[in-house]
C-alpha cells in the first residue's frame, strides 16, 4: 500500500493504485511523441547561425535548448523558428 | 452551552465550531441569517476564517472548490434557486472529492415566486454525488452540520446538511451549543494542491478511464453509510445525542408506517400518538439520510409515504426512492408544497382516509 | 402544552416578542420554541408568530390554530382579521389598545394594556415605530404566562437598551384585566 | 541568449497543442516568470485539451481544472485560504471563459481584489470546440458560428475591466514573449486582482500557415488591431510598438488577405472599426 499512499490523491482506504480524482503527474510527451506529427523538420545550419535566440524564445514546445540542440522527438514542426530566423538559418526539411 | 437559537444561527455556530477555514456565500432567503450571522462573526473576530463575498452561488461553490482543492476545509449555505444555480459545481465538488459542507435551507422552486419551504430543490440534486441529511430540530442541524464535516473529510464527499425553510431556519429553539473539542480531526487531503508535487487535477480523462472515477464516488457513497454509523456513535458516546439514517418512532408494533423527511415528519410523531390512542397501530420513519440512502425493513406494513416535493411524470421523489428498494404498495401523500402548512391533525387525518396504496394531494384530491 | 398567537404589522416587533416569551420560558427551564409565519410582507403588513411552551419536547413546528392565548399588538388588526378565531374556550386575549369598548366579546378572558403609550413615553422608537414587544413582555408576566424575571432576563439577553426593561416593569403595573 | 528570462520550462514539450499554437508560448513564459510556487486554475478552453490527458500532463505546476464560468471564483477561493498566502494564483483561461460565460465571476473577483492573476489568453473564438464566435472575435471574422463573417462589433473586455479599477492591468502579445514575462513578473508583485490579456494568433482557426504565428502577432499590434500597455493607478501607459504603432499605423491588407477567416471580409469596414478603436485608446491616454 506504501505506493497507493504516495499516488496524489490516492487513499489508503481506497485500495487502488488510482488517486480517486483524476491527478495527472508532469511528463515530457503527455502527447505522445508530438515529433511524429511533423510533415517538416527544422534543420538548423549551424555556420550561418549567428546564435541570436530568437528560435529558442519563440518555440511554443520549447524544443530547442540553449546549444540549439532541437528535440525531435517532440518538436512538431510548426516552423515558427525557421520563419522567424533573421539570418535564414533554419530550413524546413520534408521529413 | 444552551441558548435559544433559530436553525439558521445554529448553522453558522455549528461552522464556526468546526474550524472552517473558507466560507463562500451568496444570500438568499431564508438561508441569508445564516451569511449575516457569519459574517458577524468574522468581524468581531469571534470567528476566525476567510469570508468571501461572491458575486452568484455558481461563484460560491467555486470559491468553496478552490479552496478545499488546496486542502482548506470551506463552506457555503444556499436555498432553492441559488442551489440549482450552482448545479454545474455541485457535480463538480464530488467528481472532485471535496469534503465541502453546505447547508441548504429547502424552499420551493418558482415560478411562481415562492420562499417557503419545500425540499424539491435538493432531491433535484440527488445524482451528483453529494451526501445529503435532512434535520428537523435546531440541535439536528447544529450536530449535523458537525458530523458532516468529519463525515466528508473521511470519505471525501461533499455533504448537504438540508433544514426547511422557515419552519426550521427561521424557528428558535433551545440548543446546547456544545464545545467539541478534537471531533473534527484536522483535514487531510492527499489529493490538496501542493507546489512540492505539481499535479493537474481533473483533466481530460478518457473513456477509458473515466467510468473508473465514478465507480470510485459509488463505493465512497458505500463506504460512507458505514462510516456515519460509527461518528454517530462517537457523537452520541461523547455528547449524547443519539442520530441514525432513520428516526423511528413506535414502530416495533406498527402495523402501519409514515415516512417523510424534515420537520414534517417529526410532527407525524404527535399524530402516531393520537392514531394510537385510536387504536391504530401506527409507527413514523423519518429518514435523516437522503444520500447514501438507508435500508428499511417495511414488509408486511401499510407503508404512507409524504412527499414535500415532486417529480413530474413520476411521483413523489421520496416514495419512488422507497419503491425502487422495498417492494410493497405505497400510499403517497404530496403535501407540503412551497410552504403549505401541515399539521399533526392533518397527517392524522390523512392516515385514517389513507388508502392501501395510491396518491393523494393535499388540498387537491 | 401552551400556544400563544401573535397578531402585528410588520415593523411593531411581534416576531420578537414571540422569541422573547419563548427564551423566557426556556430560562425558567421550560421546552419553548417560536416562529413567525412569514410572508413576503414589508412594514405595516400584518404578521402572525407563534410561541410553544411546554415542559415536554415539542414536536410540532405547523402553525398555531387553537391557541390558548392571543396577543393583538395592534388594535387596528381587528378590523381585518378574525384575531380570536380558534381561540380555546376559556382563553386569554390579550389587545395593546386604548379603546376597551372596540374589544371583541366571547367565551374567553379579555386584558388590555396599552404597550404603545409606555414604548412612547420612554422614547423606545425604532425607524418611526414605538417598540411594543418588550413592554408586552412584563404583561405576560402579569398574566402569568411567564416569571416577571425571566422576562426581563430575556429582553437583557437580547437588547442593551436599558428602556426595554423600564417599559416591560410599566406594563407589568398596567394591564387591566 | 533569453537576457535573464529563466532556462527552467514548467511547460513540458510533447502536450496536446496543435502545432504552432502561440497559447503555449504565451503558457510558457508565464509559468517561467511565475516559477514553481504557483498554481494555476483552468476554465474548459484550449488549454484543458494541452495539458493531455489523464494520467498524464504536460504543465508543470499544480493545476485545477474547474467549469468554464467558474475560474476566478475558484482561483479566489484558492488564494482566500490562509495556507495559499504568498503562493501565485493563475487563472488561465481563454477569451470565451473570461469574455463571455466567465466575466460575472471574474467581474467579482476584481471587485474583491481577489489576489489573483488572471490572463486571458485571446485567439478570438471557441477554439477549442472548433472556432466558434466569441465576444472577442473581431468584425468580419468568419467562425462556425459566423459563416458570412461577424457584422457586429467585439466586446471590449479591456475597458470593461479596467472599469474595476484593478490595481494592474496589462494587454501582451504572444509575439513578444520577453514583454509576458516582465508583466507577468510584475503583476506577481502586486496585492491585489491582476489581469493581463494575451492575443494569441491560432494557425488552426484563423487558417493561416503554422510558421506565421509571431508574425501575424506583430502585424496585428503594428496594425493597431491589438495595443499594448498597462493600466496602473488609473492610467494607461502604452508600450514602445503600440507608441511607434499609433503614430503611423501598418496597412491592416497584409493582416487581414493572411488569414482565411477574413476571406471575403468588407476590408473597408474592418478599417474603420481598427480606426475607431485607435482613436478610442488615445482619447484614454
Amino acid at each position: 500500500m506504501a505506493e497507493t499512499e504516495n499516488k496524489p490523491g490516492s487513499t489508503a482506504t481506497e485500495k487502488s493504485d488510482m488517486p480517486i480524482t483524476p491527478a495527472s503527474k508532469p511528463v515530457n510527451g503527455a502527447a505522445g511523441k508530438t515529433g511524429t506529427w511533423r510533415t517538416f523538420k527544422p534543420v538548423i545550419e549551424k555556420e550561418s547561425c549567428k546564435k541570436c535566440g530568437l528560435c529558442i524564445l519563440y518555440c511554443p514546445e520549447a524544443c530547442i535548448d540553449k546549444e540549439l540542440e532541437i528535440d525531435y522527438e517532440y518538436c512538431k514542426g510548426c516552423g515558427i523558428c525557421a520563419n522567424e530566423c533573421p539570418t535564414k538559418s533554419i530550413k524546413m526539411e520534408r521529413e | 452551552m444552551k441558548k435559544m437559537s433559530t436553525g439558521n444561527q445554529a448553522v453558522a455556530l455549528a461552522v464556526k465550531e468546526s474550524d472552517v477555514e473558507v466560507v463562500a456565500a451568496y444570500p438568499i432567503t431564508p438561508q441569508t441569517e445564516v451569511v449575516e450571522t457569519i459574517a458577524s462573526m468574522v468581524e468581531k473576530n469571534t470567528m476566525k476564517c476567510a469570508y468571501i463575498r461572491v458575486e452568484s452561488e455558481h461563484s460560491a461553490l467555486a470559491a468553496c472548490i478552490g479552496a478545499s482543492a488546496s486542502g482548506a476545509r470551506a463552506f457555503t449555505a444556499t436555498s432553492s434557486h441559488g442551489l440549482l444555480y450552482m448545479h454545474e459545481m455541485i457535480h463538480w465538488a464530488a467528481g472532485a472529492r471535496l469534503p465541502i459542507v453546505m447547508a441548504n435551507i429547502n424552499r420551493a422552486v418558482g415560478p411562481a415566486w415562492n420562499i417557503w419551504a419545500e425540499h424539491t430543490d435538493a432531491l433535484s440534486q440527488r445524482d451528483t454525488g453529494w451526501m445529503q441529511f435532512y434535520a428537523a430540530t435546531v440541535q439536528e442541524v447544529y450536530d449535523t452540520v458537525l458530523m458532516s464535516y468529519k463525515l466528508a473529510e473521511k470519505v471525501y464527499l461533499p455533504a448537504m446538511v438540508n433544514l426547511d425553510g422557515f419552519i426550521l431556519s427561521h424557528s428558535i429553539q433551545p440548543l446546547d451549543i456544545t464545545d467539541t473539542g478534537d471531533f473534527i480531526p484536522p483535514i487531510d487531503m492527499p489529493h490538496a494542491l501542493n507546489t512540492d508535487d505539481p499535479v493537474t487535477y481533473g483533466n481530460l480523462t478518457t473513456p477509458a478511464d473515466y467510468y473508473k472515477f465514478r465507480h470510485m464516488i459509488h463505493t465512497a457513497m458505500q463506504r460512507a453509510d458505514k462510516e456515519a454509523r460509527s461518528i454517530e456513535k462517537e457523537f452520541a458516546e461523547r455528547f449524547g445525542r443519539q442520530y441514525g439514517p432513520v428516526m423511528e418512532y413506535r414502530t416495533d408494533d406498527a402495523e402501519i408506517v409514515i415516512l417523510g423527511m424534515g420537520t414534517l415528519a417529526r410532527e407525524t410523531e404527535v399524530a402516531v400518538d393520537l392514531l394510537r390512542k385510536e387504536g391504530i397501530k401506527a409507527g413514523s420513519i423519518r429518514i435523516r439520510q437522503f444520500r447514501p440512502f438507508p435500508k428499511l425493513d417495511l414488509d408486511g406494513k401499510k407503508v404512507i409515504v409524504f412527499d414535500r416535493d415532486y417529480s413530474f411524470g413520476a411521483g413523489g421523489i421520496l416514495a419512488q426512492e422507497i419503491r425502487m428498494r422495498n417492494d410493497v404498495p405505497i400510499y403517497n401523500v404530496i403535501a407540503g408544497l412551497g410552504g403549505q402548512d401541515v399539521s399533526y391533525n392533518t397527517i392524522a387525518d390523512i392516515v385514517r382516509k389513507s388508502k392501501d396504496e395510491g396518491e393523494f394531494w393535499l388540498g387537491v384530491d | 402544552m401552551l400556544e400563544i398567537r401573535i397578531h402585528s404589522r410588520g415593523g411593531q416587533g411581534g416576531v420578537t416578542a414571540s422569541k422573547l416569551l419563548a427564551q423566557a420560558a426556556f430560562i425558567e427551564g421550560k421546552q419553548s420554541t417560536a416562529f413567525p409565519l412569514y410572508g413576503a410582507e414589508r412594514r405595516g403588513a400584518p404578521v402572525m408568530s407563534f410561541t410553544r411552551i411546554s415542559d415536554d419536547e415539542i414536536k410540532i413546528s405547523s402553525q398555531i390554530y387553537n391557541p390558548d392565548i392571543v396577543i393583538v399588538l395592534d388594535d387596528s388588526i381587528m378590523d381585518l382579521v378574525d384575531v380570536t378565531q380558534g381561540l380555546k374556550p376559556g382563553g386569554l386575549l390579550v389587545v395593546n389598545t386604548k379603546d376597551i369598548d372596540k374589544l371583541p366579546k366571547g367565551n374567553f378572558n379579555v386584558a388590555t394594556v396599552n404597550v404603545t403609550d409606555i414604548a412612547l413615553s420612554l422614547g423606545l422608537v425604532l425607524s418611526g415605530n414605538p417598540i411594543l414587544n418588550t413592554p408586552i413582555l412584563g404583561a405576560m408576566a402579569k398574566l402569568g404566562v411567564i416569571k416577571l424575571e425571566s422576562a426581563l432576563a430575556a429582553i437583557k439577553e437580547t437588547f442593551d437598551d436599558e428602556r426595554n426593561v423600564q417599559a416591560a416593569k410599566a406594563a407589568y403595573e398596567k394591564v387591566v384585566v | 541568449m533569453l537576457d535573464d528570462i529563466p532556462e527552467e520550462e514548467y511547460l513540458y514539450k510533447g502536450n496536446t497543442a496543435c502545432a504552432g499554437c502561440t497559447a503555449m508560448l504565451a503558457l510558457r513564459y508565464i509559468l517561467k516568470a511565475a516559477g514553481p510556487n504557483s498554481m494555476i486554475v483552468n476554465p474548459a478552453c484550449c488549454s484543458t485539451v494541452c495539458q493531455g490527458p489523464y494520467p498524464k500532463s504536460a504543465y508543470g505546476v499544480p493545476v485545477l481544472n474547474i467549469a468554464f464560468a467558474a475560474a476566478a471564483a475558484t482561483a479566489d477561493g484558492i488564494a482566500s485560504a490562509e495556507r495559499n498566502k504568498g503562493k501565485n494564483i493563475i487563472v488561465f483561461a481563454g477569451d470565451g471563459g473570461t469574455v463571455d460565460i466567465g466575466i460575472q465571476a471574474l467581474s467579482g473577483a476584481i471587485e474583491r481584489n481577489a489576489n489573483i492573476l488572471y490572463v486571458c489568453y485571446d485567439n478570438e473564438a471557441y477554439s477549442n470546440t472548433g472556432m466558434q464566435k466569441s465576444g472577442s472575435t473581431p468584425k468580419g471574422a468568419i467562425t462556425t458560428t459566423t459563416p458570412t463573417g461577424r457584422k457586429d462589433s467585439k466586446k471590449d473586455i479591456d475597458f470593461i475591466v479596467m472599469a474595476h479599477r484593478p490595481v494592474y492591468m496589462a494587454t501582451a502579445s504572444s509575439a513578444y514573449p520577453k514583454d509576458i514575462y516582465k508583466k507577468v513578473q510584475k503583476a506577481l508583485s502586486i496585492e491585489g486582482t491582476k489581469f493581463i490579456h494575451i492575443h494569441c494568433p491560432c494557425p488552426s482557426g484563423w487558417r493561416y500557415p503554422t510558421e506565421r504565428s509571431i508574425e501575424l502577432g506583430k502585424m496585428a499590434v503594428k496594425t493597431g488591431m491589438w495595443f499594448l500597455y498597462e493600466y496602473e493607478d488609473g492610467k494607461i501607459k502604452l508600450n514602445p510598438p503600440t507608441v511607434a504603432a499609433l503614430k503611423k499605423p501598418a496597412p491592416i491588407d497584409d493582416y487581414i488577405k493572411s488569414q482565411g477567416r477574413f476571406k471575403g471580409a468588407n476590408i473597408d469596414a474592418i478599417r474603420s472599426e481598427v480606426e475607431e478603436g485607435i482613436a478610442r485608446i488615445k482619447e484614454m491616454v
